[in-house]
Order: C-alpha cells, then structure tokens, then sequence
C-alpha cells in the first residue's frame, strides 16, 4: 500500500453528487474520503463497485477507479475483479435494497468465502432513488407507496445475518458521523478478509422515520463498553439484537484467524492474474493431447 | 467380410457403466488406427432407467452416428428389447446367457442371438459381477476379431493408477476369458471385422466440450465462473482439473447470475474470462448480458443447448435457444454469436471467440449442445494447432496497467475509456495504473465512463452509435460467410447451423453417392454477418432446405429477418433425439414435395 | 386571439414541484371541459437537476405533445435557457423577476419576458416560499385569463385533505394574487386564451399505467407481485392503493425472479395474477417464463419500457425490447405479446390479457414504455366500460375446486391436467379438489402432469405439438390484425406498434392537413398473428414506413421475419425521449428520398 | 384439516421412485408419508413445491398436489400459492442447491415473512442430479468435480442463518430415521407459521465422506437434553455451532408468538382468495374513476 501522504484533495471528482440536500450519503462519501486519507490509499489502488440506487452513485463522486453496475449485483463483480487483480483494494458500495433485497443470495455467499473485499452498505431504510417503496430494512408497519397499511414482514438483520453466514468482520456506522465512520472503514479496509459496514444513512426526502434525530437518540458505541469484546461470537449475536431505545454502532466482530478467498488460490501466490502471460506454454499444452490419445 | 466399417451399441441401467465401457471400446479401437464416432443417450438419473452408448467405427472419419447397428451389446434386458428393431440383418445381439430374451424375435429379424456367461465369467474369473461390463466389451471385441491387447490397454490405463494394478488384472483375466470364448462361439458366424491399421498414427479421442475447453486454453482463458448445468457441466470441469496446471482460476459461483458477473469482473480487470451453462442458466445471465453490453465488457459464453422449455428433457438435445441468445437482453447492444458444427471447430471457435470479445469489447456467446458437447471423434493431434492460435490471438485495443510504457505513450493526449472513435471501438486500459483512474457505468455513460448525469439526448446518439457500429465493423472484418461442404452446383442445398453439421454432411455424402446433388451451407458464425452476401450466396441455390433441431425453425426465421429469403423447406426435430443422416434423408422426401 | 389551443410547459428542479404543478394545472384545465395531453420528462435523481412537465390544451381529443410551446413556465432559470427555442413568436416566457434571464434574447426570438414576483407573493401572501408553484400556475393561468376557480378546486382537492385546509386557503390567497398580477401585467399581450366550455361532461384525468391498473381490476385479477422499477413502479403503487377497496392481494417481492413465481403460483391456484417491471427485471424474469411456458400457468407481465442496454436512461423511455421479449426464455413455448397504443386501450388490453392468458394457459406480456405510462389525458368515463369488460370475461378450461357439480361431471371421466386436445388446451383444475389429485412439472411431463420418467420421443412430440398447437388457434380465434388509421388509400403507410400510436396519429392528421395522403397501421397485437393476412395488408400500401423508438428497427424486423415483406423505410428514434408528430414528419422529408 | 384416518396406502403414488438403491430421498418420503398419516393429511389438502434436483422429484412418488419447479424456485410459486389457497398445507422440498445455493435468496425472504409453509430441505451436502460437484454445505475441503484440490469456501449453516433470518421453527433430521424425522415434519408443518426441517440426507453414489455411518457415528438428539430449550433463542444459536464429533438434530428453535403472513392480509380473512367473486363490483370500479375526475 502507498505511504506517501494523499489529501481529501486528491480524491476530489470532476462529478458533482445529484443527491439531494442533507442526504446521509454525502457523510458516507466523505468517511469514504478520509478513510483513504488516513491509509494514505492512492485514487488508482481502489477499485470501487457498487450497484444501482441513489448510495450506488458514490462512484462517479470519488476520485479512484469504479463500476456502477446493476441493482443488487455488484458483489459478484467485485469477486471476479479481485481474483483477477487481487492487490488492488476492492470496495463495494451498494443500497440495502441492493445487498439486502435483490443481491441477497451474492451476499450470503462472498460472507463465507471471506475474499479481501470492503462492503459498504448504505442503509437507509427505504428504496431512494425508485421513490420511496419500502425495503428489505424498513421497520416492521413502515408505512410507503407500496405498503400503505405498513409492511407485514419483519426486517432483515443484517448483523445477525452476517456473523451467521461467516463474515469476518462486521460493523455498522451512522452518516451522521463521518469521523466514526471513516474509522469503521479504514478498520474494515485494513481487515484481511470480508468486512461488513452497514451504515445507518438517513434519507431526508422519503424516509420520515429514521431520521438524523431518531439515530442520534438510539446509537451508542460498542466501543464505548470497555467489557464488549468483538471476538466473542455469541456477544456479537446478542448485540446484534439489540434494538429499540438504544441501538450500537462500531464494530459489532472480528475474527482474523480465517484466511482469504484468494490466500487459498494457488495460481495467485506469485501475482495478479491479469499480469500472467498468455497463452500458455505449448509444450503444456501438446502435453494435455497426450492425455487425449 | 465387412472390415472395419461398424456400428456397436451398448445399453444398461444407468450404474452399469453403459458410457463408461463405451468410451473405453471406442478409445481401444481408435488406438488401432481406426476412426469412431460415439454418442451417448442418457435419462436424467443416476441409477436405472436405461441408457445406452454407440460407438461407429470405420477406416474414413466419421461426423455422425447412424441408427442402424450391427452389434448391440446388452447389459440387460431392456436394451435388447429397445434396440432390437435397430439390428441389421446378419448383425449380432450379445446379452448374459442369464438374461430372459426371446431368441427367435432376435432370429425373426435375420440377427444372430449370441448369449454369454458374462456375470459368470465376472464372478468366476474376476471375482466380481460389475466387471459384466468388461466382459461384454471383451466378448464383443472377440466377435469382431479385434486384437485384444487394445482393450488390455484402456483396461490398464483406466484401473493402473486409481485402484491398483490388482483390479487392472482382474479385469484383464476377465477380458481374456470373455474374448476367447466369445470368438470361438460367434465369430465366424459374424461378417464384420475389426482389424488394426498398421503403424497409424496417433490420435486423440476427443468430445465437443473437451474441445472447447483446450480451445480456451490456447487462447489464454485464465479465469472460469460457472454454476453446473447439462450438458455444459462437463466443460466446466474440464477447466477445473486444469487449474493447477495452467494457473487459471476457475469459481464454482452460487448461480448463474454470479457467474457471468464474476466474468464481468474479471474481464474488466484484463483477464480472458468465461462461463458456461445452458438454456435455464443462460435465462439467468441475460441481465448481466445487457451490462457487458453496456460497458463494453470482454466475456465469452458458452451456450450449451438442451430441450426446454423449463427444465424440459435436461439430459438430452436440441437446438432451440438461437433466437433468444440473439436477442436476449433488455435494451439493444452488440453481441456476437457462434456455433461451430465440429469438434475441429469447438477448438478453433472457442479461441475465436475471445479474440472477438476483446477486439470488439462485447460478449460472445459460443454454442453447442448435448450432442456435439459429448459426442466423440478420434483426430490427428494436428488438428489442435496450439502455435496457430497463439499466433492468432488477438486483445484488440487492450493495454494492461503494467504495460508502464505503451500507457504512457497512449495516454500522452488523455484517456477516455469510451472515446468516440471510427470503428467505435476505444481503447481499454484495466484499472490499476496511476495515471488512468476512471469509472464505468451501466448506466448511459460519458466518453469518461462517468454516468451522463445531464443525459443529454447528443451523448446518447452518440453512445448508441458508437456501440453498434461495431457490429458493422466486424461483420465486414471478422465475421465469417456460411460454407459449403460439396459439389458447387447442387439441386438441393441443405443449409445449418451449429451441431447438425456432422448429420447433414454424412446425409449429403449418402445422397450424392446415389445420384443425387445435395450439399451443405452450414453457418458457424450467426451474428453479425454480411447478410448481402448471404443473400446472394442463397439467391445462387437452386433450392435450399433447412435442417435444425427446433421446432420454429429458427435458423430459418432468422434468414428470413435479414434477408427476406424463405427457405424452400425445413426439416426439424424436436423429441430430444440428435438428428442423423437417415433422419434428414428420409424427412428430405416428405417436403421435396413442397420445393 | 387564438381560444383553447395552447401548449405550456413547466421547467425546474427535481423537488421544486414540477411535476405535480404541471398535473393539478391539467386536471383544472381538463374539469373546465377542455382536452389535455400532459407529458412529463425528468432525470434519475430526487432533487436538482432539470425536469419538465407540458401540458397542451384543445377543444379536440388530443394524443401527443408538440415541441412547440406557447407560454414557458419557468421553475428557475436554467429552464428558460434550456427551453427557449421551443417558445413561439408570441409567446411568453414566465418567471421570477428575481431571475437572471436574458430577457432581451426572449425578446430576440419575437416573445414576451413576463417576469413576476412569484417568490414575492409565495412568501408575503403565503408565508411560505415553497408556494411559488401555486403563484407560477395561477400566474399562468392570469395570462390565458382561464378561470382560476378550476385551480382553486384543484388546490383544495391537493391540500383539503392532506394538509389540513389551512395550507390551502393560503395557496389560493398567493393563487389569487399572482393570477391578478399577472393578468394585469401580460394578459393585454399574450393572444392564446383559455375558455372554460361550459357545462361540458365531466371527464377522468388519467394516464396510461392507471389504465392499465383499472383494466387489471375489471378484469379480475385478484394477486400482483412485483419489485419496483421506473417505469413501472406507478402501475404497481396504483395496485397497493387498491388492496383494501378490492379485497386484492399485492406483494412486494425481494426480486423480480420472485414476483413472477409469486404469480405462478397464485395463478396455479386459479388466480388471476399479473407482475409488472422494466427490461432489467423482466431479463431476470426470462427463466420462470419459460416455466409458466413449460406448465401452461396463465400469467400477466406488463412490461414498461425504458432505455437500455443495463440501466441506460432509467427515466426516459424508448421501445427497445420487442424481439427480447417475443424471444424471451429457452426453449420454445407459447405467448401472446400485446401493445396497447392508447390510455384506452390500455384500458381494455390489460383486461384482454388476463382472458388471453387464461383461454390459451400460456403467460402473456403486455408491452408500454415510458412514455405511454406517464402521458395524460381527459377521457370520458364511459370511454371505460366496466360492464363491458366484465360480459367479457373468458376464463377458458378452468373450473375451480370449490365449484363441485362441475368437477364432478368433468372428470366422470378421468381427468389429466395436460390433456392431448384439438385445440392444444386441457381442462384446468387447481388443486384443492378431494377428487383430484396431481402434481406437474417443468421437466416434460406426461398428460398426467407427472415428469415422464420414461423420456420417450413420442410424448415429447405430442407434448410439443399440444402447446405450439395453442398459437395457431388463437392467431385464427382471438388475434387481431393490425389497424387503420386515417384515409383508405394513402401514399404513405406509417407502421408502428404500442405507444407510437399517439405520434403518428397526429402525424398523419397534420400531413394530410396539408394535402398528403398518409395514414397509420397500427399493431396492438403482436404475437401470435394471422401474417397472411399482414402479409395482404402490407402488399396492399402503396409505401409504407415503420416508425418506432429503437435502434434497430424492431417491429420492422419482426415483420420481415414473418412476411419476407421489407420496410420502404423506418424512422427511429433512440435518444430516451418520445415521439412527437413534427419529428416523424421532418423525418419523413429524409426517407422519403429511399420510398 | 380432517380427522379421518390417512393410511399410508392412500399416499401411494404410481410413480416409481427414481432414486438409487439406498438414497436417503426414501427416508425423507417414507417421513413425509408418515407425517401426512400422523395428522390425517388427505392427498388434495396438500401441495408440494419442489425445485429440481434428485430429491425434488419427491413430489411425484407421493400421492399429493405437487409442482416440481425450477432450480432454487420453488420458495416463492409456494408463497404465491398459499397466498391464492391458504387453506391448503403448503410444503416445500428442495436440495441443498436449490435452497442454500441458488436459491438463497428467496431463503432469507420467507423466513422474514413468516408464512405457514414447511419447508423441507433435502441436505446431502452435494450436488447429486448433476453428478456430484460440491454444494454450499459442503464441508470445507471436500473433494469434488468441481474442487478437485478440496472447496476453499466455508459451508452453509441453515440453522444459524435460518435464526438470524428470523424463521419461527427451526429443526435438523435425519433420513436415516424415518419416525423421528416424521415426528420433526409432523411438527413443523403443525407451527403457524414458516418451518424449517433441513434433513441430512445420504447421497450414497457422490458424497463418501457424509455417509450414514458418518452421521450415525456423530448425531444425538436435542429432545435428550431435559435442559435444553427450543424457546431460547441464545442456546439455538450455540447449538447451531455444534459440528464435529456430536451433530444435535431435532427441534433446534420454536417461536409461536409471531403472527404469520397471511394472517396479516384482510383479504384473505373470509375465505381463499381463489373463491373471492370476480370481477369485482362495477359501483366499487364506478366509484375509482371518480378520483380521476
Ligand atoms: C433488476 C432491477 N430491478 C429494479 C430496479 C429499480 N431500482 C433501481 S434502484 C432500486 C432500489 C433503490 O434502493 P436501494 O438499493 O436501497 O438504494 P437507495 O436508492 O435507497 O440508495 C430499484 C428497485 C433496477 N434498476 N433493476
Ligand atoms: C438455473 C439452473 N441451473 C442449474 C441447473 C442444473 N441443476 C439441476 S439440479 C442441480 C443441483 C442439484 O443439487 P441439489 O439442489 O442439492 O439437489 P440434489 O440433486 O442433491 O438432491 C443443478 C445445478 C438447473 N436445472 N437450473
Ligand atoms: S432520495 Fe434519499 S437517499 Fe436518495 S439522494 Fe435523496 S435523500 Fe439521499
Ligand atoms: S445421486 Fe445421490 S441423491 Fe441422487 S438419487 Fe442417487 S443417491 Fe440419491
Ligand atoms: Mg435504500
Ligand atoms: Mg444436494
């Protein structure tokens, strides 16, 4: 990784966020920003994916390499590139109607592969950037256009979800917090293996209920709690149901003991697949004929 | 005597080893210089059911099976009942002396009844019954008067290492007593013989998928995402035995959808990529399809065709995916579409396909089917010319981030990695370098890669233009015409596509050996294409008639929306069944009628 | 002074309101007997940005908008810049006097600056400057002199309720005030008036996927299970809305994979049920639409339109996926594909395809697009027949568990779910029944349902033959050819498909206006058809032209791959934004030349 | 549901099985039979969903409703139908493919909804209809196809995901003991609400390493342990991680309070949605078009 210092300037894009005014996204990208600052992470070593919505933009608003993919996908993109180039970092930024809704099945199944991926997932409760349907994360009787009378399914889990599928780092962060988030990032970024950041993100034009206010009266930080302890699995899993007046935030788990996806890969132990050369010798391949004959 | 000129069919329960027995009978008479054609016919189960394996033998190279046999070997009864009609006068029906057959139906037809102690020569001699299945293999070898040590051989080399050489004799001592007393029972009763060619030269025995897979070796393929699908499993794992090997990386993903986005990725980064899967799979690609249109994305997919819809007849073949490959994807975007007709072909198709993908950065879909993924053919080792494909590879505008220099020079006057351009093709550099930091979109997208946030009706004009403009490009560079395989002037061209290529040349070899001129025009490469010289190629038949295993004709529809041309007549079928010579001769009788 | 024949267009930010100012002012121009077309155009954001909303108003049923506009509303300045040149000599230019407009290029093309303290008067008489939208309509409204009544109705129908009428009474206090300002200011100058026509029918003010949503209800259907995507989200909020008043199920499903399932599954259980997306969910839908195919389940799939390939222009709109979606899914199986032209026939379509899909058993896509599913029209209730729908009623086959007498006597003699029948349909009996009893499959099955364990050949052919068969019968029974508008003998032939309809209707009034002799052949239904009989309506247009908005020339292709017959030439448009009469028209200039 | 007596005779199906000589799919039938009799269950108030694999043919050798599917979909056509005829026994059995691979999605999105579904899961931890690669439970390092070097991926853990999913019932059986395995789907198909019954079922033909002996030598039963309590959400969750030289199968989790699906639609308080009267009231239409006006 880069030491050379990198400034908030340096990853500064030509492209103007469209979001809207107050949306928890723009503390998120700013973390985003501080979080390669403070690992001094160069625009041209991250590879950013993310997937559709109004989070998934994030992309376009960062210096450094990216891919704006489609709804619920990114996740598997993010996979193939890092087996191809696997000494850039890779990130995935996405909705939670992206990773918790439609992408689900990509998430349970990178969790337990533990490739070297951050996975930002920007949780606002609610569908944006479609208008306010509601989403996989919305609470339970949320009220939106696509469930006038209140939703009747409880919501997803994503802590719970994620220490039961294998991830080996997990934690959740709040817009509303650049500073702690960038922390929660910069850990997760660092993490050899799948690193989870779910991040409460307020979305002031459809979500009327999680607002910067209702977070602001409910987090605390794990952090906080001298006596948590994130190695501890059945700590997390209690945490991880912990819900209602008092809500945590900061790193819900850890576990360093589990090697990569791509540690586990022979043909990458020298380098990138991308620098391989092609074709491969002819003699190994007249050698397969043989086995032909 | 008829010499080396043979059709054995073998069948059993699935379990008994029918593919297994026939893939090794076949390999041990190629060994002797001869050329076969095997196919297989299996039902969606592990064990049971009946199965049956076929294996065509003769002096010339063969395309095609035939349905008429001249040995069936039967690993039950069954088979003797379902095959019997398939028996040709004179020819032989082996079966266990144990098995109740009704001998005189087999006589009723002008067949030999030729009973043997197989279990009981498996037990006694090997100690095992499920050695039956050499027993049988060796029996018929001894009726045929076939050397037996080429059957000793497989036997070495497919029990030598994995079991211990024990098993291998065992096997071999059963092979022995069979073959003895099998020749001394039947042979000179039997006309047709099988008889070494001195010193041939070596070939490999060799399926469609296998074909592929050495395909995308020689191109320099290093990465493979699939999800297991018939009948293109069998190509997926291929390519997972070669991964230590080659030093590719291949992912079994959690489904289809993943594959393909996993080859996305991986493409994107710079590295050859591909995935393979069939029609149900193939449905699930079809949103990431339209993404590696879109973004202009390098990947090749392999479409290995089975009867739908739904789940249909998974085991079995058809052709019936052509038109929803061609126009699967939301939105319009380049793609190219192949299918090649040969094992030859899968190799050479396969390499292609790649350097398609890369020069004109869009997916590539590659088809076959059950038949031509497993059907087998001996070939000169030649025919695979590794040095050629290397020679031939072709990454298009393609720099990778540590080509330092030829960046630096590229770059010189900026980068953009969808630049308008004449043949609307831009150059790619793969993330990574520091002075090339972009982001892609599928959403309409910039020159830069960034969305077009003002969506601006110009830069849409523009991006649609400049992606489609490579079809034209490439229809005019790279895209191949339809070829011919016969007499020039014919009175009746049977035109194709893909797998039926090997049925309809043996049909048109038959037919014009009795007086008739037929030939074939067999496309390889489906889209995009020179349709005016299709169009004329086709105003230049007298009449063409075309053969496909579908029920719609599609290779017809499609003809007809590029060319307006109607085909004089189509054959078709769509039970599951691989078409074959007899098939399309007979067929081309009832709708000679209509042309 | 010209009376009621006026086109205004609102502009300005995402958020500002643009949007839902553009649609009250509609329906108050609509309740004061007049006809409207609104159509709206906006980008892939929440806030910022610049969307548009025009409204055009005659005395006459209208069908499209026109890029000419007489009165520019501007929400803020970039909207004057980017829309001046549409403004006619004459014309005015509305906004706020605290702009930075350069009223002398307004002036510069021959219209009216018409600056107005709207802010001002939002705050002052409002008290809240997010009333500036009421003071831009009501401003508009002073200028046409329309009567403000209409817009104080509106206002109340808006916030009466919603808000408490408190907020109300203040937007027509700041209506009110603007109105009078600015009637005194520009009303003298500006010659195009609005008159309300008096005791006119009172009329709905409606669009195309509320239509369809209606058409759905009448007709039914009780389940709907989506996953929202633009264009097609407000078809499935209209059906959330509905859930209580008509006892109807709706379900929000975490994919479109899962949404169509969700219908399958209803509809098996003898519900009328429907799904709705946009090409990105419907390629994700392609694989359970082979399976409704493959068990001849009766499904609905609206799919709205919008620009690709991957997520394109996702609030723009197009007509890229007809051959996608008449491909769509592997192997072969039946559909029927429907394009409703008008908010009407969206109307009667939707309903006509529940009875399609449940005559036939076969899933049936019902196509819009952006355009279509937003545009506005007044129409006259009775333009929706409910009675009429309801007589109309087709369930085909089906006799549901709980209706015991007719059970009882049909299967008196056996039933079987896949019943070989003439017509290719069996008897359908959702489970439920003590007395019958079965289970179906994707996988080929026999008559029973069961998979046939055997594979045989034959079942396989009839199987086939028994659902292709359904095609043929509804081209001959339920079908219909393509439709005439305008003049018998015309010249030029305009052939389109779904929402083009609008457009090149009022393409052809306009060019016959001016002495040509033009009309239109407009498809509704798609697939299947009777194509002898397009075949003679085609060889019966002296010259026909296919307009549509894509890029390749879709309806135009399917059309050749049907017929053989080849378009004189085709009039695309693939820049994500509709069709409008004067664009076919110029267009027309140009490929006139090839006719 | 009828009280009736329900022999095993009345379930036969004409179909014969498929299946190989010793598959633990007959287990899992002749359990399903035995549930069927237990409850009184008659053939017409049953409908199976299945996806395709080996053991989802399942719904073709017992005399029942049935729809065999799509690979990993028969989750949601089972939500759609029951949504449609809820007074129907809605039963799910698919593969360990369809449900944990594939299919994983609509998996995480029943068990948030919480419908009266049972939901049967034929676990051989591998892939049998397509002879034999490794499927998401196989244990890590196991040798297939597919892994010719052994899986890199960690395994599937329906029990702690189906808990962090938010599933009502949780239980694990095995084919190899019928009676008990009909006990667990007797329970579960008695729960209001959505069960889970993941069965370890032998594939004696590709998966030599998860054999009957392998699970005999390993399995105890939950019910043994007076102290254990399927109430408990934090004992299931240790449970759950139990994996090694003792396998507990049985009922692993029960929650009864949680209102189910359907019982949160008001149309569907009368009677089956299938039964309501269309088209519906041409006054209630009439009366729509007014708020157009
Ligand atoms: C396959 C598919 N289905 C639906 C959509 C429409 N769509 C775009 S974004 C989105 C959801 C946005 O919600 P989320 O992922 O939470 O992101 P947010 O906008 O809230 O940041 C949907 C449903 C799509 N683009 N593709
Ligand atoms: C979309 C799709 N992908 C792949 C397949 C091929 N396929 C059929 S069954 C199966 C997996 C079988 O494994 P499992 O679900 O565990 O069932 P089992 O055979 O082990 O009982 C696969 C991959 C398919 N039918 N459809
Ligand atoms: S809609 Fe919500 S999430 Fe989207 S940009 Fe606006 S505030 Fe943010
Ligand atoms: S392959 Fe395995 S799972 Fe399939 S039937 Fe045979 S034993 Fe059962
Ligand atoms: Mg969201
Ligand atoms: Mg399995």
């Amino acid at each position: 990784m880069a030491t050379a210092p990198v400034t908030m300037k340096d990853l500064q894009s030509p492209v103007e966020p469209t979001w809207c005014p107050g949306c928890g996204d723009y503390g998120i990208l700013n973390a985003v920003k501080r979080a390669m600052v403070q690992l001094g992470l160069r625009p041209h070593e991250v590879f950013f994916v993310s997937g559709i919505g109004c989070g998934s933009k994030l992309p376009d608003y960062i210096r450094a390499n990216g891919f704006n993919s489609l709804h619920g996908r990114p996740v598997p993109i993010a996979q193939g590139f890092l087996l191809a180039h696997h000494d850039m970092k890779v990130i995935v930024v996405d909705g939670d109607g992206d990773n918790y809704g439609i992408g689900g099945n990509h998430w349970l199944h990178i969790m337990r592969r533990n490739p070297n991926i951050t996975h930002i997932v920007q949780n606002n409760m609610v569908y944006g950037l479609t208008k306010g349907q509601y989403a996989p994360t919305s609470m339970k009787g949320y009220v939106s256009t696509t469930s006038p009378e209140g939703t009747i399914e409880w919501p997803v889990n994503p802590i719970a979800i994620a220490l039961a599928a294998g991830a080996t780092f997990i934690a959740r962060g709040f817009s509303g917090d650049p500073k702690h988030l960038a922390d929660l990032i910069a850990k997760g970024i660092q993490h050899k293996g799948y690193a989870l950041i779910d991040v409460f993100q307020p979305c002031v034009i459809f979500n009327r209920v999680n607002t910067y206010d209702w977070f602001r009266e409910r987090i605390y930080k794990l952090e906080d709690d001298p006596n948590y302890d994130p190695h501890d699995r059945n700590a997390a899993w209690e945490k991880a149901h912990e819900w209602g007046d008092r809500i945590p935030i900061g790193v819900f788990y850890i576990n360093e003991e589990v090697p990569t996806l791509e540690e586990q890969i022979p043909a990458l132990a020298e380098k990138p697949l991308y620098q391989h050369e092609i074709p491969p010798k002819v003699e190994d391949l007249e050698a397969l004929k043989v086995a032909f004959m | 005597m008829v010499k080396n000129d043979v059709a054995f069919k073998l069948g059993g329960e699935a379990g008994q080893g029918v593919e297994s027995s026939g893939m090794g009978f076949a390999k041990a008479i190629a060994r002797a210089g001869l050329y076969i054609f095997g196919v297989q016919d299996y039902m969606s189960r592990i064990r049971g059911g009946h199965n049956w394996y076929q294996v065509r033998v003769a002096e010339r190279q063969l395309y095609s099976h035939e349905p008429a046999i001249q040995l069936l070997i039967a690993f039950d009864e069954r088979t003797v009942e379902e095959h019997l009609s398939e028996v040709v006068e004179g020819g032989g029906v082996l079966y266990d002396e144990g098995f109740k057959v009704d001998a005189e139906a087999i006589k009723a037809r002008g067949a030999i009844p030729m009973p043997m102690p197989l279990l009981k020569i498996a037990e006694e001699v090997g100690g095992n019954k499920l050695m039956m299945n050499t027993a049988a293999v060796a029996a018929a070898a001894g009726i045929v008067e076939f050397d037996l040590s080429y059957i000793e051989q497989v036997i070495r080399d497919n029990f030598g290492r994995r079991k211990g050489s024990e098993i291998a004799d065992r096997n071999i001592r059963v092979a022995n007593a069979a073959y003895e007393e099998a020749r001394k029972r039947y042979a000179h009763l039997f006309e047709w013989k099988l008889e070494a060619i001195p010193n041939a030269p070596k070939r490999m025995v060799i399926n469609g998928n296998q074909a592929l897979g050495l395909g995308a070796l020689a191109a320099g393929c290093k990465f493979v995402a699939s999800y297991p699908m018939t009948p293109a499993s069998s190509l997926f794992e291929f390519m997972c035995a070669q991964t230590r090997r080659f030093g590719i990386v291949v992912r079994q993903s959690e489904d289809e959808i993943s594959g393909l986005l996993h080859c996305i990725g991986a493409a994107h980064a710079g590295v050859r990529a591909f995935a393979c899967t069939s029609g149900g799979g193939f449905s699930l690609m079809v949103e990431s399809l339209s993404l590696a249109g879109s973004t202009e994305t390098p990947v090749v997919i392999v479409l290995a065709q089975r009867p739908g819809p739904a789940t249909g007849l998974p085991t079995r073949t058809g052709q019936e995916d052509l038109l929803f490959a061609l126009h699967a994807g939301h939105g319009e975007f380049p793609r190219a579409v192949l299918a090649p007709g040969t094992i030859e072909q899968c190799f050479y198709e396969m390499a292609r396909a790649f350097n398609l993908a890369e020069k004109y950065q869009m997916p590539v879909i590659v088809f076959t089917d059950n038949f031509l993924a497993n059907s087998l053919r001996a070939i000169d080792p030649d025919a695979f010319d590794f040095r050629k494909v290397a020679s031939e590879i072709d990454r298009g505008k393609l720099i990778l981030p540590h080509e330092h220099e030829k960046v630096e020079q590229a770059i010189a006057n900026g980068y953009r990695r969808y630049e308008f351009t004449d043949d609307g093709i831009s150059l790619r550099i793969p993330p990574g370098h520091p002075k090339v930091v972009y982001s892609v979109a599928g959403e309409e997208h910039l020159p830069e890669g960034f969305i077009d946030w003002e969506e601006t009706a110009d830069n849409r004009n523009k991006m649609m233009r400049k992606r489609m403009r490579k079809l034209e490009v490439a229809a005019q560079n790279d895209m191949r015409p339809p070829e011919f395989y016969g007499p020039d002037d014919a009175d009746i061209t049977f035109v194709c596509w893909g797998s039926s290529y090997g049925p309809v040349r043996e049909a048109v070899d038959t037919l014009n050996r009795n007086g008739m001129r037929t030939n074939m025009l067999h496309f390889v490469d489906i889209h995009p294409l020179d349709w005016d010289r299709v169009t004329d190629i086709l105003d230049n038949c007298r009449s063409w008639v075309v053969v496909e295993s579908n029920y719609t004709g599609q290779l017809a529809r499609w003809i007809r929306m590029n060319t307006g041309r109607k085909a004089d007549a189509v054959i078709s079928k769509y039970d599951g069944r691989p078409l074959n010579p007899t098939y399309i001769i007979e067929h081309l009788q009832e709708v000679l009628v209509g042309v």
